[in-house]
């Protein structure tokens, strides 16, 4: 019984061309309890050549790890990041929500222009909210996509975050930080900065 | 920064250039405390300082261009190095150890992301390392109009339909009027009595019927113009709004 | 040994865009008997949600056809019908079978074709054959399910000319009332009806 609702929900996984929520599952699987059926077709597939993986509360099959060499096509990465573009994805995944002038303080350099355009074009960065402080400045987050695209099943797994939220190195920065890392001509950006992404 | 800045990096005791883009100040300063310690906790702040400054001074005398954070990042490494020289002065708040304290804690943080974003780019990824499912068959959801009406519109429609519709028949109700012609007759009928100017009013019929009396009035002063025209009567008006009056005419 | 060769190629057809020949498969897997892994799989396979078929010496991964039906769902949503739609209804339903022409003529406006395919999609109305009169017009007429959507027994059932004279819809100096009647998304569907009939 349970059996035949796990292989509905293993039959809508597979056709499906996105990760889909558990409630996007029972949309298309019909009644059952697709969590059991998850959590059975997951230990199912533990060790094959297809995996059934987790990510930001969204599940998809997807190749073993372990398999890479076999599947890869070219050595190339699916998308080039420069190291401005990786800091910046690091800083933003494990300080989120943050502003631009955080990321700014963090890496001691403005960011320019194209940078967080690449991480949201990717679908890996999203805009989230203002922060309710004087300017109110845009915050970015990171998108399920990220979760997907990197392997985590959430925020939690991004390597080392428990040991860098127990040295400090994640805690916000106090506005001292803040000036230090700006000098006067930064703050005219951030205004500009507002008034663009306003559009 | 956008702008490209000749670097100078030290290589044994000689000093040769490289064109590189370092990511800021704070990026060449994390560089150099890397060349002198792994771990960033036991860096010397005094050392790097004098390298970073250094560096600078060196670039400066080869009249590289330098960017301008460069030059803000040199200048406040100096004072923080003399006042770290200099004896303790407990009113200077924060104190000298403070700031670099915080500069090592900014240098751990970058370092931190900056680790993590190789550790990042380094997992498994989608289209690297692991691969869905490349021809899906795909989910689709049709949307379907179940379409609402209730009896009553229904019947109510066809009402209106036919309402709408069916032929209209206006009739009109016989109302008693004087026609031009018959106030051409009576007015000329009854000239013969008007030698002096004489009110048109007066040679209305008497009725009770106030419709059939406007009737007579509208077409009696209509037959009066006419009969103007051909000269048999005259008009007379003394002012706008006035009574209108007749003659025979001559 | 011989299924750590099967999950190599469970992984290589997974990962594949299209149907793979065993020597394509090897290609990718390397080492090993493929026709035995091929095997092995659709052994494993069976039943379940997902199958390995071979198609033409081809083999590759599809979900399983008792399950197709699930990868299309259909949602419905309620949504009103137009005057149009309800006024043709109407006339359908007092004068079938009836012509498009007879039904216009008693309207007083064209109907588009969008108007009847909407009764029929909503299995209102169905066609009735063809009148046996130059041109052979098509016919239309109701179906059962028309009777049991408005709870009628029969047509007739449906109220008389004189009952809804009656009820005071017959009277063309309640037209303002009639349409309050209709809902209030109708009147902007009839600014369109004058022109072009939307459904």
């Amino acid at each position: 019984m349970s059996e035949d609702f796990a292989r509905k929900v293993e039959a809508v996984l597979f056709a499906a061309d996105e990760p889909l929520t558990a409630e996007q599952i029972g949309d298309h699987a019909g009644e059952g309890d697709v969590k059991a059926a998850l959590g059975e077709l997951a230990g199912h597939y533990a060790g094959r050549g297809i995996e059934l993986v987790e990510r930001g509360k969204r599940w998809h099959f997807q190749t073993a790890g372990d398999l890479a060499h076999l599947l890869r096509r070219t050595r190339e990465e699916p998308r080039k990041l420069s190291r401005a573009g990786t800091e910046c994805l690091a800083i933003i995944a494990y300080h989120e929500p943050v502003t631009r002038a955080e990321i700014e303080a963090i890496r001691g350099v403005q960011i320019s222009k194209g940078t967080l355009d690449v991480l949201m074009e990717a679908g890996w960065v999203r805009t989230a909210g203002r922060r309710e402080t004087p300017g109110r400045p845009l915050q970015y987050a990171t998108t399920p996509d990220f979760l997907t695209h990197f392997g985590l099943a959430s925020r939690r797994d991004l390597p080392g975050i428990d040991d860098l939220k127990a040295a400090g190195l994640l805690d916000p920065l106090d506005e001292e930080a803040l000036e230090l890392a700006l000098s006067g001509d930064d703050e005219e950006e951030d205004e500009v900065e507002v008034g663009d992404e306003e559009v | 920064m956008g702008e490209v800045v000749l670097h100078p990096v030290v290589e044994d005791e000689g000093l040769t250039l490289h064109i590189e883009h370092w990511e800021g100040p704070l990026d060449l300063l994390l560089d150099l405390a890397r060349g002198q310690k792994v771990d960033l906790h036991e860096i010397s702040i005094l050392e790097l300082t004098e390298q970073f400054v250094a560096y600078i001074e060196r670039a400066q005398a080869l009249q590289l261009e330098v960017a301008a954070d460069y030059l803000v990042m040199a200048a406040w490494l100096a004072y923080l190095k003399s006042c770290l020289l200099l004896p303790k002065d407990p009113e200077v708040d924060p104190s000298p150890e403070e700031l670099a304290w915080r500069l090592q804690q900014r240098l751990m943080r970058l370092d931190a992301m900056r680790e993590a974003g190789a550790r990042l780019l380094g997992r498994d990824r989608v289209g690297r390392d692991v691969f869905l499912r490349a021809a899906p068959e795909g989910l689709r959801t049709e949307r379907k109009s179940r379409w609402q009406v209730r009896a009553y519109d229904l019947f109510a429609a066809y009402g209106q339909v036919r309402a709408r519709t069916q032929p209209a028949m206006h009739v009109v109700h016989d109302r008693k009027v004087m026609t031009l012609e018959h106030a051409m007759e009576r007015l000329q009928s009854m000239l013969g009595f008007a030698v002096e100017w004489t009110d048109l009013r007066r040679f209305l019929p008497r009725s009770e019927d106030k419709a059939f009396l406007k009737s007579c009035l509208a077409s009696s002063f209509l037959a009066s113009l006419e009969l103007a025209r051909t000269g048999m009567i005259d008009l007379e008006q003394e002012e706008p709004f006035g009574a209108v009056k007749v003659k025979k005419g001559r």
